[in-house]
Order: C-alpha cells, then sequence, then structure tokens
C-alpha cells in the first residue's frame, strides 16, 4: 500500500509542474488565476498523500490549512480593485 | 523502489521551487510574480513537508505564503493609485556582471562549505538535548518546547520584533481606505469562511502543545480572517476599537514578558518556569501571542493607521 | 478487499488529476478550462481523500479529511464564480 | 547517491543566492522586497535541510523553531518595507507638501 502512496505522490508532482508549465504560458490574469487554484487542489492532495506515505498525522492538519487558505486566496485574488472614493 | 519515488518527487519539487522562483523574480508583469510567489510558498511547504518539518510547512502555509501573499497583493493596489513608477532604465552592464559574479561565487563558496559540513557530520547537535529534556518543558511538541521553554527568551524578542515592525507601519501614515462592499459571492465565501477560519486557529493552538501547531500558524490563521473580512468591505476587519486594540497587540509580548518576571521571584532566572506549572503558562502565554500576533498582522495589511487606533471619544469627531 | 478498493479509488482520483492539467493545457479558452479545472480537479481530489479515507479508523482523522474535500469543493465553486465574473468584466485583459 | 538533504540544501543556497541575486539587480520596490523573502526561504531551506536525518529518525527541533521565528521575522520585515514604499510613492506624488 505504502508504495502505491509514494507512486501516486510522485504523479502528482508530476502533474503539479505540468500545471507550472500551464500557468506560465498563460499571459491572461484570470487564467493565472485558475491555475494557481488547480495547482492549490494539487498542492492540497500531495501533502495529504505524504501524510499517509510518511506516516506523519500532523501533516493532515496542514493540508486542511491549505485547503482553508486556498479558498482565502481566492479572495484576495479577485479583490483587488482599486477603491474610487475616499472615506 | 520506494525510495526511488520519494526521490523523484524530491528533485521534481526542487526543480518546481527553482523555476518558480526564476518566474516570480524575471516575470515581466509584477501581478503574475506575486501568484507565482504564493505558489512558491506552496511548494516550499510541500518541500518542508518531505522534509519532516510540519510546524514549519504549517507556517509557510500561513504566513510565508498566505499572509505574504495577500500583503503583497495590496502593496500591487498601491502602484495603480499612487503615481505611476517611473519605469527606470536597466543598470548598467558592468554592475550586472560584476554581481552576478560576485553572487555566483558566494554561492559556490556556501555550496562548498554545506557540503563539507555535511560530509563531516560531526557537529554538537542540540537535538538530543531537547529530546532528553522534553518530559520536563510542559508540552510534548519539541518544536513548541525550543519555541516557549527552553528558548524562550528568542520568542519574546521575536514577539518584540513583530510590535517594532507594527508601531513603524503604523507611524507610517494612515490606513488604505477599505475596498467598496463586495458582490453576494464574496459576502457568503467571508461569511462561512472567517468562523472556519476562528475554529481552525483556536484548534491549531491547542494543539501544538503536542502536535505540530502552535501560537504562530494561529495567529496567522486568525489573521487571514481578519483580511478577507477586510477584502469582504468591513471597514474595521474585525478589530475592537481603540484602547482595546492596542492592549491586544502589545499584550502577547507583555504577558510573555510578566510571566518571564514573575518567575523569577522564586530562586530561577528570567523566564525559567516552575516545573509543575509550565504547561499551563505556555498555554497562557500563547493565548495572548495568538491574538497579539493576529492584530499585528492584520493592522500590518490594512497597510498604516485605522481610523479606530484613535482612542474612542476621538472617533467621533473624525 | 478494503486495501484494493483504497487503491482503485486512489488511482481513479490520480487520473482525474491529470484530466484536469490536459484541460487546462489542451481547451481554447478561460472559460472552458474554467470548466474543466473545476470539475475534473475536485473530483479527483474527492476520490483521493475517499479512497484515503478507508485507510483510517480515528473519527477525528476521518471527519479532518472530509472536512479538506468540502472545503475545497466550495472554495473553488466560489473561486470558479469569481474567476468567471472576471473574464466577464474585462474580457480584453491586461497581461 | 543523492540524499534529500544535499539536494535541499543545495537548492536552499541555489535559491538564496537568486534572491540575493534579484535584491541587488532589481529597481523595482515591490520586486526587490519579493526577491528577499525568496532569499529567506532559500536560507531556511539550508537550516531545515541541516536538521534532516534521514526519513526514519526523527529530525532536530532547533533548526526548526529558527527557521519559524525566521518565517515570522521576514513578514514582519515585508510589511514595514511595503509601508515604507507606500510612503514614498505618495511622498513623491504630493512633492515636498508633507
Amino acid at each position: 500500500m505504502s508504495e502505491l502512496l509514494l507512486i501516486a505522490a510522485m504523479l502528482v508532482g508530476f502533474n503539479l509542474a505540468l500545471s507550472l508549465l500551464a500557468m506560465l504560458r498563460q499571459p491572461a490574469a484570470s487564467d493565472r488565476m485558475l491555475s494557481a487554484q488547480l495547482l492549490g487542489t494539487n498542492g492540497v492532495g500531495l501533502m495529504l498523500l505524504l501524510a499517509f506515505a510518511q506516516e506523519q498525522t500532523g501533516l493532515i492538519d496542514t493540508a486542511l490549512i491549505l485547503a482553508l487558505l486556498a479558498a482565502v486566496v481566492v479572495i484576495a485574488f479577485t479583490r483587488r480593485e482599486p477603491e474610487p472614493r475616499h472615506d | 523502489m520506494s525510495f526511488d519515488a520519494l526521490l523523484i518527487l524530491d528533485v521534481l519539487l526542487a526543480a518546481l521551487l527553482l523555476m518558480l522562483a526564476i518566474a516570480a523574480l524575471h516575470s515581466h508583469s509584477m501581478h503574475q510574480s506575486i501568484i507565482l510567489f504564493i505558489v512558491f510558498g506552496l511548494v516550499t511547504a510541500l518541500a518542508w513537508a518531505r522534509l519532516k518539518a510540519p510546524d514549519v510547512a504549517l507556517a509557510e502555509a500561513t504566513i510565508g505564503s498566505g499572509v505574504a501573499g495577500a500583503l503583497l497583493l495590496a502593496a500591487l493596489r498601491d502602484n495603480r493609485s499612487g503615481s505611476a513608477i517611473t519605469p527606470s532604465p536597466g543598470r548598467p552592464a558592468w554592475q550586472v556582471l560584476s554581481v552576478t559574479y560576485l553572487v555566483i561565487g558566494l554561492m559556490l563558496t556556501a555550496a562548498w562549505a554545506f557540503l563539507d559540513a555535511h560530509a563531516n557530520n560531526s557537529g554538537p547537535r542540540l537535538g538530543g538535548l531537547v529530546q532528553a529534556e522534553l518530559a520536563n518543558s510542559g508540552v510534548g511538541n519539541p518544536v513548541t518546547a525550543v519555541l516557549l521553554n527552553f528558548r524562550a527568551f528568542d520568542t519574546l524578542l521575536e514577539l518584540a520584533v513583530l510590535l517594532a515592525a507594527l508601531l513603524g507601519v503604523l507611524l507610517l501614515g494612515p490606513a488604505r481606505p477599505a475596498p467598496r462592499p463586495a458582490g453576494p459571492v464574496v459576502t457568503q465565501l467571508v461569511a462561512w469562511l472567517t468562523p472556519l477560519l476562528i475554529v481552525s486557529a483556536g484548534y491549531v493552538l491547542w494543539v501544538g502543545a503536542h502536535a505540530p501547531g502552535g501560537a504562530f500558524q494561529a495567529g496567522a490563521l486568525l489573521a487571514a480572517g481578519g483580511i478577507i473580512m477586510r477584502l469582504g468591505g468591513s471597514r474595521y476587519s474585525g478589530l475592537p476599537s481603540g484602547f482595546w486594540m492596542r492592549l491586544i497587540a502589545v499584550g502577547g509580548s507583555g504577558v510573555f514578558l510578566f510571566v518571564g518576571l514573575a518567575a523569577m521571584s522564586g530562586d530561577a532566572s528570567l523566564l525559567q518556569y516552575p516545573r509543575d506549572w509550565a504547561g499551563t503558562l505556555i498555554l497562557l502565554i500563547e493565548i495572548f501571542a495568538t491574538l497579539s500576533i493576529a492584530a499585528s498582522l492584520v493592522l500590518v495589511y490594512l497597510g498604516g493607521r485605522p481610523d479606530a487606533w484613535a482612542p474612542d471619544q476621538e472617533r467621533g469627531h473624525a | 478487499m478494503i486495501d484494493l478498493l483504497s487503491a482503485a479509488l486512489i488511482v481513479s482520483g490520480l487520473f482525474f488529476y491529470f484530466a484536469g492539467t490536459i484541460g487546462l493545457l489542451r481547451l481554447p479558452d478561460t472559460l472552458c478550462r474554467l470548466h474543466a479545472v473545476t470539475k475534473a480537479d475536485n473530483l479527483g481530489l474527492g476520490l483521493l481523500v475517499f479512497g484515503l479515507v478507508l485507510q483510517l479508523s480515528e473519527p477525528l482523522q476521518i471527519l479532518k479529511v472530509l472536512l479538506i474535500w468540502i472545503l475545497v469543493l466550495a472554495a473553488s465553486a466560489g473561486g470558479g464564480q469569481l474567476i468567471a465574473r472576471h473574464v466577464q468584466r474585462d474580457p480584453g485583459e491586461r497581461s | 547517491m543523492l540524499e534529500t538533504s544535499t539536494l535541499y540544501g543545495l537548492l536552499g543556497i541555489v535559491l538564496a543566492s537568486l534572491g540575493l541575486h534579484a535584491v541587488i539587480l532589481q529597481t523595482d520596490t515591490l520586486r526587490r522586497v519579493l526577491a528577499i523573502n525568496i532569499l529567506g526561504v532559500g536560507v531556511f531551506l539550508v537550516f531545515i535541510a541541516t536538521a534532516y536525518n534521514g526519513p526514519d529518525a526523527a529530525p532536530d527541533p532547533v533548526p526548526h523553531a529558527l527557521v519559524l521565528t525566521g518565517i515570522v521575522v521576514a513578514v514582519a520585515a515585508t510589511a514595514l518595507a511595503l509601508a515604507l514604499r507606500r510612503r514614498l510613492e505618495s511622498s513623491a506624488e504630493d512633492g515636498d507638501d508633507e
């Protein structure tokens, strides 16, 4: 079983690298955010696989926090228009 | 076989980090650079996980990638509203060349030193000492034991550094204007995400005593809650006003110092907790440190003195 | 038996991960890519999560791992909306 | 045979050099702040790589605690640098009236 987990972790790593290549090819801002989201999902999956493969349950918490921050980062990405009025 | 798969993963992660760093440093668009930097933080967290440093992975994800990314994105907004940055001409060739050679020389020296130290891995290690003394520290997580007991003085000064940075930011001027109220999607996301962030901050703080986690990660998670409330259009980002806000901002270093000094009333020296009380005192310090760290990070995210910083009675006139 | 099921779920999860990335690389415009990424990747993570949950026995751990999937689903649903809106607002796109 | 700790340690040195190079040579202040952060991550990698004791042994917790401290100090410095940069830009815009 742990063999499978390790190979799965490696493959998700490959996928992460592919997503990054896709990201670097995209000139448009929204595509970059989309690729970042994809990288986030991959990262969460890889962190989970490492938690099981290395038998470090603490990494499950880290994966959970990464998932939470993925949502935070999405908000930070899309809300960046300057404020027109001053108060 | 199994070892090989992990080694390939390591090489992949290393290549990813290099690519991300180069792209982030040299991409044409600053927006792209910052997104790449946030992804760089994510991959770094994976590298920490591979090196069996889950505490650092958690801190990197929350602080190094999350809060620092949000700070940089907010700073990017300053560009558009503020003065246009003059596209400065590139450096002269002799500067580029000499700096490049110098840095390459430094890099090779450092690599040689690292490999040499690595080959003669015989120097004294503190790790064994930490494991031996862990039972006396009051907590079960060795990293928390180092941070809040064995080297508590460093952590106290670290909180002081954070406080100094906060004071610096506050002195430099007023906060950025609040973003306008958000649309329904963001409002909804913020509404369910903020309570989850608060609950997980509490969890990470509590779990830090015996597993990866602790005050810094918890504080950064709380701060993330404040930051998205701000992005959702909340003017005060969930911060209290005036007196209470100032009290929370200094509370972390204050309680830490107080406990450290109180420990001296016996025969002990500064920050040398009584053994039976260590666990409780560490938790007490960590609770206040978490609140302080969260408030400081949100305040520096605002980019300066918010209106609510003023004493309560002045706010009515402003 | 459980191990076999778990392995099958993990492998199919990986398949959808790759499908999502290929979608990102090959599909012609942003909205198509958005569709591919948000659907395929979340399914991939979901299968992975269920495959891993089968190996756990502690209820708290199971709850946390499932929560991860729910969080990513919600983030990606919200994120998909916001990015689609971003595309609509300025179709020209500065780079 | 390449070891995990050697790989990450050398990677850290390369990243720190890339960061240092960009801190000195880039002209945009925001990018320089970003470069300092990458320099920091490179240094942290060297620390954590030396703490690593192989896949089966527990790593040394002292460098982990040092790096945790470092991450917080880095973000504090980043925040201060960005606030200074904002002040710099607003005074460049307003001239000398402040």
